[in-house]
């Protein structure tokens, strides 16, 4: 298996830091996202795929974050020194995060988590996201790219003006189908229909999704039906980022008994199998 | 150079600086080396599985966070068989926090925990004692004493008590736990405290009410060090909103043998480590030799404080 | 237009803000037009003459800030020649804040201010009590019972009793107090805690501790706040952290009926008013026409609260 | 008697105000004092000489000042609608009011508290001062002058570079003189023998004085000694300077008895005979 990320229990001391990071660039992509590149130093820009970091927003007046917010990697270019974010502008975290300009600091933990896996045995895989699901899917594409497994993607969003990252899933070579509310395109039964023919047609080796509990639940009916692989990627609210204070727990169906993982720990990647609602 | 060592009782402590319960595990070490700290402390563990409270399980507050993480517990076999080897990997003492609903649970629990590769056993009884109806053992001095005295007789080892700051006794609470045989006092716990979203007009806590941590606490945690040292002779270990190393001093000048860090290390997972070297360049500072002799240094004539006091009007 | 008036027993106050005492004098009428709150309350006033503690009597902390004030008080003479004709100029309800070190110097000073011009007391339980030595009447239900039964026999004006968080007993208190006839219950006064100076390695304030105030209790008052409404059936009004319309409208789906600002005056005073304004536009802005509407309307399903709770862990 | 602030139980609600004032020009004038002069509406820009405001110092990072911070009008200028202050960087909350710059606002409080009383009967005063007192008394320098009432200044500093406000003295006709630690002119003996010698010339009908109480000590027994008038301003912290907190009182001798008063609202210009040490 090709683990870009290692499992917890391995990862020695350095392998995530706090450190000052400089923006390169903030631009908004769209009505509701924002793209932060910031200048960082290893082992920053080392994140694998689906690993995160954890920000220390700055303040706007009057709403203090006083916790960090997890964010996980847009992309990243060692060379280049930089890692990545897209990000949707929610809260007092994300406004404040909006307002970082070229030169500013920003306060990075990381990175933090274990990311998506690839088995290069695969020769195609499918990427489902929606909202900022599509950001955290990003890096799979290079991933993918890289070791010339091929990808389909299958982007939602409300609108069409909403979707994002579709330009670094086609730079990979990915397949893109975009669905949007606003089109009626992106329920369930349709998207059902799509990967049900992508299955047909042999392109299906594995699902990786995020950002939606619905398309999850499409994903693992079929992966069951057709005994597929999978990963997921979920959000948690976090508190540390490292294990330690259990307010990210979710609860995921292992062999029939449930139990409750850390999302920031175990995760944020996760078998698809094993993801309850 | 300031000799950063501290004294809890029987043990000796490279520093004065060590985790609170229930914020620190081993994930810590990704970013810090562990073996620079005072001591690991575990987060509090229990007999019976425990699943925690429902979620959301933290809140943010004015320079604090509200948390009702509750006490997931995956039992004492798996803490003896994953748990320990894992942190046996670091060479700092190894404070184990217990917790049970009963007096005996306790006793027992401590007992079972009192194992090779543990230092010191911290016995969390902030916790609801079902005997009582769900009041937290701390709360009053009678049922400190109580579960102390069991805890005593049911081990070797260095056993602190952790107090909470929802009494208003905190004074007579510390003398039990010294009376019982507590080696050391960790001062304190969270405050009880809740917020509502407005937005839904739901409590912001799955479980309503929650513990408030951080900077937001400080000064009453530092009051309660300060009345726990003055009344009794056992170590002071405090602990509430310190993020810098001049927290952890003004804690020390209060009474505090040692301290606790938590919220802090969310925020700054390299918090500790900058407090012990905060610590160290602090005394050089001022020609303090030891930074032990910071412990209750500090300075007040009696009229300070009036025979019955106005305090706060 | 929201209905913004709420009834606190036989009072109906225009609006539920009202300053909290100790932080409020003719002063501020400067700044604001007092005639727009909802209640007028006095500094705390007692029998004997009272300098008041020692210099420094403030310090800053992280959101909030410690006093030790005291209770300067110039005598019963004194406020009923001078203090009461000049807040007599106002039409808001005026209540007296008054208080003692003993059961029966409290009944003695509520008789003497229950004149005309006078529409409630609200009996600051917070203080010393020397018969306990010094242990605060409210700190206890016992010794709140006993001083309320009292004061109920001395006065007929509207009763408030003012309790401290500087108990664990909360809701016994507050159930005390409504037993023995408080009209209403005002939670809460100041967190004892203390600050110390690194320069000096002195007290920040010379009296060691004092009371905390501002956004940084406001979690545990709130708290305090929901257990005290749970219990009785008198209003609560709400004291503590309280700066914006929001930081009210929480208070009062908590169970408050109305509220009292202190500190948030000091960083601005036309805080009271903005919050006014601030409630009314909330209500409206969620189509609630009384104001009142918003007391204890907090949801919840019975399930988020555990049988016996592990509250902050 | 001309009183340009009204005693505390006259004053009508509007007679102080919170409002965001502008900044218009900020400079240093010496190591240790910034010139602030800010553009405001009235009353603020109605305060007579010896009152004061209570600024909303902007945090620098880690230390917010959660309190207001007092500051005595240095000058104030009703037709261009200014209002100045003369300031000592100490601590948090100066340190922040250091970083503003012109356009940014500033909220402030105020005209608050009991200025200085001038009679119009009285020919010629003296205003001895020290460190950030010269700046308190520097507009009582433009009311003197105002009403034809000659002035002697005695300023009083640790070095020459750090006098300030001589220069209004001199735009309003004083005669200057300068005394400092480093030249030895600064101690009480030198003072009393140069304040004898003014009161010899008749040329001392009243004491006014800020920032030290080794001289007010001096002025004090020379005021005995020759029954002349006087008054001092006072200092001390302040939580919510309209007399409501109680935290700045000060003990003062009234007819042989020590009264305690609040020096935001009783003052902080008193009667130099009742301040006690
Ligand atoms: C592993 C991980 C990766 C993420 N990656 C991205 C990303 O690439 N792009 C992106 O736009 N968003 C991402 N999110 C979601 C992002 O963390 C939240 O949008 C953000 O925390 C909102 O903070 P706020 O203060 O703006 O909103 P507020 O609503 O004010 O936040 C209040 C609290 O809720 C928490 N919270 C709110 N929404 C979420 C959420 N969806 N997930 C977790 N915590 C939340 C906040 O962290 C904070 O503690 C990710 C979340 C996780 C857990
Ligand atoms: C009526 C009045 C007028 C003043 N006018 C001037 C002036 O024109 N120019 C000038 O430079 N200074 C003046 N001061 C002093 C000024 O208020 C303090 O220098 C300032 O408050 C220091 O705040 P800080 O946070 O920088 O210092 P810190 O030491 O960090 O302040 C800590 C606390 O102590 C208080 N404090 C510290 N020093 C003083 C002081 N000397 N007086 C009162 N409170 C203090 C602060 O307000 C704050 O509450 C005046 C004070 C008063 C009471
Ligand atoms: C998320 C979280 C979990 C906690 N879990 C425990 C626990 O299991 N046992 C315990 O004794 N204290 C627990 N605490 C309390 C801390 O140990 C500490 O007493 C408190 O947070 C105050 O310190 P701080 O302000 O530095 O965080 C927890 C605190 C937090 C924030
Ligand atoms: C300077 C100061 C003086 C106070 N004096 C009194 C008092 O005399 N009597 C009283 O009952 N409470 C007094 N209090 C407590 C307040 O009434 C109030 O309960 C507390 O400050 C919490 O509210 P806040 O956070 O809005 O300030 C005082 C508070 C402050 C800050
Ligand atoms: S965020 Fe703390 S354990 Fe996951
Ligand atoms: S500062 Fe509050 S009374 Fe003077």
């Amino acid at each position: 298996m090709l683990a870009a990320s290692l499992p917890p229990e391995d990862r020695p001391t350095g392998s995530a830091t706090e450190q000052l990071a400089t923006v390169v660039t903030h631009v908004a992509v769209n009505a509701e996202y924002r793209h932060l590149v910031l200048h960082a130093i290893p082992p920053a820009i080392d994140a694998a795929p689906g690993q995160f970091f954890q920000l220390l927003c700055p303040a706007l007046p009057g709403a203090a974050p006083f916790l960090r917010r997890p964010m996980s990697i847009y992309g990243v270019d060692p060379a280049a020194r930089e890692v990545a974010f897209l990000y949707k502008v929610t809260g007092a975290g994300t406004s404040g995060l909006a307002t970082l300009t070229p030169g500013d600091t920003l306060n990075i933990v990381g990175p933090l988590g274990r990311g998506f896996v690839l088995d290069p045995a695969w020769r195609s895989i499918i990427a489902v996201g929606r909202g900022a699901g599509l950001a955290t899917l990003a890096p799979l594409a290079q991933l993918a790219h890289k070791h010339g497994v091929a990808i389909t993607a299958i982007l939602s969003a409300r609108r069409p003006d909403l979707v994002v990252s579709d330009p670094v899933f086609r730079r990979c070579g990915a397949d893109v189908t975009i669905v949007t509310d606003a089109e009626g395109t992106s329920g369930p039964i349709h998207i059902e229909r799509l990967l049900r023919r992508l299955i047909a047609d042999e392109r299906c080796d594995a699902f990786f999704t995020c950002g939606s509990a619905r398309l999850l639940a499409v994903q693992q009916r079929l992966a069951r039906e057709f005994d597929l692989a999978g990963q997921v990627a979920l959000e948690q609210q976090m508190a540390c980022g490292l294990g330690m204070c259990f307010c990210c727990v979710r609860d995921f169906n292992v062999g029939g008994t449930v139990v409750r993982k850390r999302v920031c720990w175990d995760g944020p990647v996760f078998d698809l199998m094993g993801a309850t609602p | 150079m300031t000799d950063l060592s501290v004294r809890i009782g029987a043990l000796t402590l490279a520093n004065p600086v060590m985790p609170a319960s229930g914020t620190f595990a081993e994930g810590l070490a990704q970013v810090v080396d562990l073996n620079r700290l005072g001591a690991l402390v575990t987060k509090t563990i229990t007999r019976e599985l425990r699943e925690g409270n429902p979620l959301p399980r933290v809140a943010e507050t004015h320079d604090g966070m509200l948390n009702s993480i509750g006490i997931p517990s995956k039992g004492v076999p798996y803490f003896l068989e994953h748990t320990l080897p894992t942190l046996a990997r670091w060479t700092p003492p190894l404070v184990v926090s217990v917790s049970a609903p009963t007096v005996e649970g306790f006793a027992e629990l401590a007992a079972m925990m009192s194992v090779p590769g543990v230092d010191a056993i911290e016995a969390n009884i902030s916790c609801p004692n079902i005997e009582e109806d769900g009041r937290a053992f701390a709360m009053r001095a009678t049922s400190t004493a109580s579960v102390m005295r069991a805890l005593r007789g049911a081990t070797r080892l260095p056993l602190w008590a952790k107090l909470t700051p929802n009494t208003g006794d905190i004074a007579e609470v510390a003398a039990a736990a010294e009376a019982e045989g507590a080696d050391a006092l960790v001062v304190a716990n969270t405050i009880l405290g809740m917020s509502i979203d407005l937005a839904t007009f739901r409590p912001r806590l799955g479980n309503v009410m929650g513990g408030l941590s951080g900077p937001a606490i400080k000064p009453i945690v530092m009051r309660l060090v300060y009345q726990c040292a003055r009344r009794v002779r056992v170590p002071v270990i405090g602990c509430g909103g310190i993020a810098t190393a001049n927290d952890a001093a003004e804690y020390m000048l209060a009474g505090a043998t040692a301290v606790q860090v938590g919220t802090a290390t969310f925020l700054h997972p390299g918090a500790m480590i900058e407090i012990i070297d905060g610590l160290a360049a602090f005394c050089t500072g001022r020609n303090i030799r030891h930074v032990a002799g910071l412990t209750g240094a500090m300075q007040r004539e009696e009229a300070d404080e009036a025979e019955v006091e106005w305090v706060g009007a």
